[in-house]
């Protein structure tokens, strides 16, 4: 007997005939298909998609939402993706005609209240960061750091010092950045982090020498803790010629305390993803605005919004830019979202949700740090790394701890990452999280360090609350079963 | 200070600082030197929501939307009808509001979502395998063209007249640094197999088609594939909408070795360029070798099926700077948006967009071709877009269109300087022939 | 430790300070607060609203909202409420602007639309019933029978005939007929139904007097049933002048197959939120237009929608009109939606409607008279009444299940109602179901049947898979808690 | 025939039809008398979602919405700030495709959403128990009398001057049928202790005061309330816009016996008049005469707590004719809608609408007073609303305030001819300083 609450796939409810939508139907005078075109061309090849009535499809995708999880679900400490909150208002504005129904094409006379806002963000965001020019146009923060390399790239070329060649990367980086890097064309070259999680001039020193291009941070760094030589390290990088790239994915600790631009970096993403609120949407779309200090901006990528006494233009005058990075201009839709955000807070609002960030992450860190591991054990900014159960049960690792706090319908931290943490969970609050969730997260987190103790082999099996217990992740990738 | 996006109070705050052990804020960012921490500070104003949904609404009403015009543009974003059941069900807030779903037990809904779409991609390409999204189709043909390029140990990439301007961009951005050789070739310079047959050689790693291409006209994919196979090059489809597919043999049937695409056509309002929705479709053998996140179908250690992220060790967080890709965040929503629309749809209202946009565009053809002074572009046939030539200077002729309440689609001078005069025109499945009649009147009442 | 899935109580997050949303605040000069209002009057009592985040707000409501059961969430079989699917499409466009921010008081220059579709609505609705004029302004359904009886009492009252003072109302008849009669002032004379479930002219005729002042009628009727007899009812009644309602409740049995007003009902009121797939919105809100003939339509409250050469006008000039029975004009939101609705399946998809309604009730009841009673076994319109189980287990009665159900992810169908029928099931499954949906709660109910017998206690128990188990009603009743 | 909302297709009909033992549909429907079935055609168009929306888009724009204007209008209905999570929150489909939650184990979320609906309202009115919601405003004062004649068993009603004529008028529809001697005064019958001194005496079962007034005016409720004690009637209080009882001392704490009205004002769109929301609230003692719904609050067979539907014996599924009251449906949602709306306000911002609304309505009025035409009308303290007298014809002035983008007020000639040149004028929060001058300088511009 079929258990109704578990949602088919969508094939498996079709039967010939039904139909979920009836879409607009030609009025013109017939001709027949062949007319149209070439019947070698068509398909005769069977088009398998579900039939299905609109109750149907509502139903399934209603279930499948009810069995996922986002932050209107709770607490989602997940290091790294900062997941704040993503207020309603966000959606609601980012939805009127004025926005949705604007082709990208359409000429510049009629989309003066796109281009204006375009042109606003840019220079908001530069205020924000210190930086000196905007490009909006990166899909996601990976996409900007790979846009960033690009100008990099182009920059050494203009310079004719294309034997700059490799990129340097602290070991506790985001995987992205080393991905980027390559791709852009560049060797990666790791740094390793001292015993207190940071980058040491004197250890970076040894890395710098005629090939280096520049160097990737993230800062405060993906274990939480401030690159507090930032103004030596950039300044080494710049004496050696290279140039100093910041990922802006930890932005969230440090607004209206500080900003990349007056640490010395050159060029910055952002990720309205998780700074700005916008939602993550399961994975994307985000956004990842690039930022660059003067000497970089002819290389942005094409075209730019301009003020004209005309009106907003677009501008693709720009011989040494990099070119396009993606198709069109941007995440507009995304785009509209963080703005609204921001302006919702304006500079005061902002500093209050790093300082609160940074408050929530030391309280966690202070709480926990009985029960479990803190390799660097100083105040964090807005996340910290865990390093597994202080009290080692042997049985009980890391991802046992994961799979038992979603039985309490807490989203687990990030863990395993970074990398040169074992047993690694990181944990982000976020500002947008209250005292008394905080306080039923440290007691669950307590409670599974006891049990790690008392009952490994419950915990072992945990999750016992969700729709499906522990996945075989190994058999998965073994023999891929991807349709 | 309270604000509605801030649930902390100036009481719970105080209580925090003394669990902590501090007795002010400032000293958890003691570690920022002064110099840094005294510049920071920038003004910008704080609003409240209602105020804000004045000022966006300004901004927004500055704007002429597709949907107070009659449009004939499309030149790579397409305006479809999108279903209000659609719009409803994207915006269920678990979806919206979660990341990816590395936690697959509390995120099967989302994992199955992705899975489905990777299927429904797959049905509609022909093709083993989709990834789960990419940011748009010109990254994703970035992509595809890079894969060929490390796949095959080549070097000479073959882009056959006709692209999408926006993907060719793109394309050239990403390849500026690796070595590869580029060649594009302009569409004058004949057809596509001629085109083909001299340009192919034991160097060629890939060739890239669009279809239909930027013109809107149709290839015949099998006997060009065939050709590219027999170079041992492989053969890379570019679809720009994907709508087309539900009439059009798929290119996997006819060999093809990767389809991309840009997929904003199922569902996406077209929202000012993005975001939209890159998809990835390959055979088996690039399995390993595909860009971004695949969903694998699974069991539970009691049995139960089950969805997990797959084959990571391809993906950047494992396999860094080594990884098939840098790609991280993708276009989840989207591809559920895409996901959603096919499921409303069906195979049968696929099938009558296709057609409508189709006939739509055939009778537009045939009518705007009546005009005089109107020149056909193409003897090819094509699907839902076509160029003409006006046979004069449009900058004298589309203002006065725009004034009638008309987009008058793409003119492609914006393409090359030497295509002035041309326009490029789609017709969705929401034109109607009185629209279409009314267009053509009006144009012809503008020509010189 | 809190279990973060179960949502408390507002007030139980409450933390001073929090602030869920910002309103607008007056900028004109500052006057204290007792200058404008005396302080007298003003609030001492302290104010106990909960202080909250928006974030918490949304959380909370999600939360409220994953513990709740709506069609979208599957089968909801409930009989008589006609939990039919509701397109999303009624949603969006009843959310318009140009409707939904409008002030009912406005001048009718500048609502022509809404008095547009209002009188188109009234059309449509008189088409579908056969009858003379409608008004749309009743809330509900209950609301309609209460309207349609005033309407009785005035016209007897103009006629001089108010010894006329009872209404006659089946012993099957939904509980809000009888209460509404009485409301309006009538007495109540209770009819029973003939073995086969329906009215015979034989039996009511002895109930027919002068002291009756007309009948209300179900048809079909709370089992299922046409009244076949109806042409016959219906003039008995004007043979002694009394008048006609119908209960528009079923209606959704036979759109287009048959008209109350061709059956010879004076009245007749629509339940919007059942036939016309507006959603019940977890009560309410409904619309109960009534529709009369003729020589009622003088009574109708005020004011009408009249189409005048300057365009629609309010028309409030009736002196015989029993006034209004609500606030302003009536479920504009609802009627909207409504009218979508029929617009979107035109005459040919209303008779499909209850074509298909008919034949799946008609299915169900095939398939399930094998283990529970029908105790009208003949063909039956869009649902049908079970008498519990046909092999008695002892212990099992109907409650248990209905209970049983959710386990399986099935909204139970209404319980021990129409109160002529012992143990009664009452299963409507409406058009808006698939054949596998309906083959999956046969085998289900099969299940039960047979679960009745072999695990009764344990079925006694169910459910076990909700957020709670079976709630003792009757120490809530004993002693209610109600804040 | 195949279409969304019908999910059957025509091979399933068939096979139920077979399962069924019917070689066609009109068989089921064979016992309906033929004479009845060969009327019941009738014809209707069918269109497409995308053809509907143009439709009624169209009917939309025929109509001019406030948020295009200024609005001064109230009178009953009250344009407040809605945020946007409300709307999104109660357009969760769990909430609204649902039904009464008659079953409490799958419908906890709805109950525990009335449950707390009740609690904020019983706060808000200072009473002890409040029922699930009524129709509208109108409505729930007409049943609050009903129960009070029945609960007293005496039989005339006073109705103090100041009711919204919507509310008398529903009022009056209600009582036409049961004996009652309904007694309203006009507003110009003096003040309501004087009319109340003379007015009451032992047959009187309920007075009826509404706080604020139709004009704006507040009564000094515990004053008036202890007369009515004195005399053994009940108070029943009748508020129209709940808003105030953020700022103003509870009906209930002043000994108000029956608090009810229309919540429209937390959180409903203006909807042109529907659906709102009337709330009921009682003193305990009428727990057991109350109509409408009650959610209590109880614990499962595991001692857990939970919601249910309970008191059901007052109700007509159960009681019938000797119900409390016919109501079945009731505004659940509407109810939903306020629970959100005060969930996401506080305290702090109930209050702070209250006073703005408060303040702006008495800037306004002084501004206005200023005026050397224009009268006040009264010299009671108001709170959001309050009535000028123009001196003067309004037909000749209103419509060039229209003309200027304003929603003048509600022109009292509408409500009595006598009060011909008096507008009733209401300040939302949202009007701001600049459009109150504005107004000012249009209408003296307009005046004779
Ligand atoms: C530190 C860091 N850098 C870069 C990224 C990549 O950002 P995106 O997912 O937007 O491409 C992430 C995302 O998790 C991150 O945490
Ligand atoms: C037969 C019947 N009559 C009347 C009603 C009352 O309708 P409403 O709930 O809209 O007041 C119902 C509601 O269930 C019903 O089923």
């Amino acid at each position: 007997m079929k258990d109704l609450r578990r949602p088919a796939l969508l094939n498996e409810s079709s039967s010939p005939g039904k139909r979920g939508y009836l879409p607009p139907v030609s009025d013109v005078p017939e001709l027949t298909s062949d007319e149209l075109i070439p019947s070698s061309l068509l398909r005769h090849t069977p088009l398998c998609l579900p039939e299905l009535s609109e109750m149907e499809v509502t139903r399934h995708f209603t279930k499948l939402s009810q069995r996922s999880f986002g932050v209107d679900q709770g607490f989602y400490p997940l290091g790294s993706c900062t997941m704040k909150y993503n207020p309603k208002f966000l959606e609601e504005v980012a939805r009127l005609s004025g926005f949705q129904d604007l082709h990208p094409l359409q000429d510049e006379k009629n989309i003066q209240g796109a281009l204006g806002l375009w042109h606003y963000a840019e220079e908001v965001f530069s205020l924000i960061t210190g930086m000196d020019q905007f490009t909006l146009q990166p899909a996601a923060g990976a996409h900007g750091e790979l846009t960033g390399l690009f100008i990099i790239k182009a920059a050494l070329e203009d310079k004719g010092e294309t034997d700059r060649d490799t990129i340097l990367i602290p070991d506790s980086a985001h995987g992205t950045n080393p991905a980027s890097a390559a791709l852009a064309g560049f060797k990666v070259q790791k740094v390793p982090s001292s015993p207190e999680g940071i980058i040491e001039p004197e250890t970076l020193k040894t890395y710098l020498g005629s090939n280096i291009a520049g160097m990737m941070l993230t800062n405060p760094n993906t274990l939480g803790l401030f690159e507090r030589n930032i103004l030596t390290i950039t300044k080494m990088i710049h004496e050696i010629g290279g140039e100093v790239y910041y990922d802006g994915a930890n932005l969230n600790a440090i607004l209206g305390w500080a900003r990349p631009g007056d640490m010395g970096f050159d060029l910055v993403h952002l990720n309205l993803h998780k700074t700005f609120a916008t939602p993550h949407g399961g994975g994307g779309p985000g956004a990842g605005p690039v930022g660059v200090k003067n000497h970089l901006a002819k290389y942005l990528p094409v075209p730019r919004v301009i003020s004209t006494p005309q009106g907003f233009k677009w501008d693709f005058d720009a011989p040494h830019s990099i070119g396009k990075v993606k198709g069109f201009w941007g995440h507009f839709g995304v785009i509209i979202k963080a703005l609204a955000y921001i302006l919702s807070l304006g500079s005061k609002g902002l500093k209050q949700v790093s300082s609160d960030a940074v408050l929530a992450a030391n309280y966690l860190q202070t709480e926990l740090k009985e029960d479990y591991n803190l390799p660097y054990d100083c105040f964090c900014l807005h996340e910290f790394v865990l390093g597994g159960l202080k009290e080692k049960a042997p049985e009980i690792n890391t991802l046992d701890i994961a799979k038992g706090l979603m039985d309490f319908g807490i989203h687990p931290p990030t863990i395993y990452f970074p990398l040169i943490v074992s047993e690694a969970l990181m944990i982000e609050p976020t500002e947008a999280v209250t005292l008394e969730l905080m306080d039923t997260f440290i007691s669950v987190m307590r409670n599974l360090a006891r049990k790690a103790m008392e009952e490994p082999e419950k915990l072992k099996e945990a999750p016992f609350t969700t729709p499906v217990r522990r996945l075989d992740e190994v058999s998965a990738a073994r023999n891929p079963i991807l349709k | 200070m309270n604000h509605p996006y801030l649930p902390l109070t100036e009481r719970e705050r105080k209580q925090m600082e003394k669990a902590i052990g501090i007795n002010s804020i400032e000293k958890l960012f003691a570690m920022i030197p002064p110099a840094i921490r005294n510049q920071a500070s920038f003004e910008l104003p704080a609003y409240k929501e209602f105020e804000l949904k004045k000022i966006f609404s300004q901004w927004a009403k500055e704007n002429t939307p597709v949907s107070k015009v009659i449009s004939f543009l499309g030149a790579g974003a397409y305006e479809h009808a999108i279903p209000s059941a659609l719009e409803h069900l994207v915006s269920r807030s678990e979806f919206y509001t979660a990341y990816t779903p590395y936690q697959p037990e509390i995120n099967q809904g989302l994992l199955q979502a992705f899975f489905e779409y990777q299927s429904l991609i797959s049905d509609l390409t022909g093709m083993d395998i989709t990834n789960a999204s990419m940011y748009d189709g010109p990254t994703a043909l970035a992509e595809a063209v890079i894969l060929a390029l490390r796949y095959t140990k080549k070097s000479e990439v073959i882009v056959l007249p006709g692209l999408n301007p926006e993907a060719e961009q793109v394309l050239h951005t990403y390849t500026r640094n690796i070595k590869v050789d580029l060649r594009c070739f302009p569409y004058e310079k004949g057809n596509k197999e001629e085109i083909l047959k001299s340009a192919l050689n034991d160097q060629t790693a890939a060739v890239v088609i669009q279809n239909p291409d930027f013109f809107g006209n149709l290839s015949p994919l099998t006997e060009l594939i065939s050709m590219i196979h027999d170079s041992k090059a492989l053969a890379i489809v570019y679809v720009n909408d994907p709508v087309s597919l539900g009439i059009l043999e798929p290119p996997g049937t006819q060999g093809a070795d990767l389809v991309v695409g840009e997929a904003q056509a199922f569902g996406l309002p077209l929202s000012f360029g993005g975001p939209y929705l890159g998809f990835f479709s390959a055979k088996k053998e690039f399995l390993r070798n595909i860009p971004g996140r695949l969903v694998g179908k699974t069991t539970d250690l009691e049995g139960k099926e089950g969805f997990v992220l797959t084959l990571q060790t391809r993906e950047q967080h494992i396999r860094r700077e080594r990884a098939s890709s840098n790609i991280c965040s993708n276009q989840a929503l989207c591809a559920l948006a895409a996901t959603i629309y096919l499921a409303l749809l069906g195979p049968v209202g696929l099938k009558e967009v296709a057609w409508s946009t189709a006939k739509n565009s055939h009778y537009f053809f045939s009518q705007l071709t009546r005009i005089p002074s109107i020149k056909t572009v193409s003897e090819q046939p094509f699907f839902h877009e076509f160029t003409i030539n006006l046979g004069t200077n449009p900058a004298k002729i589309l203002p006065k269109l725009t004034a009638k309440g008309f987009l008058p689609g793409y003119s492609l001078e914006k393409y090359a300087p030497e295509y002035t005069g041309m326009l490029l025109l789609y017709t969705s499945e929401l034109r109607t022939k009185e629209e279409m009649d009314k267009f053509c009147e009006e144009l012809e009442g503008c020509l010189p």
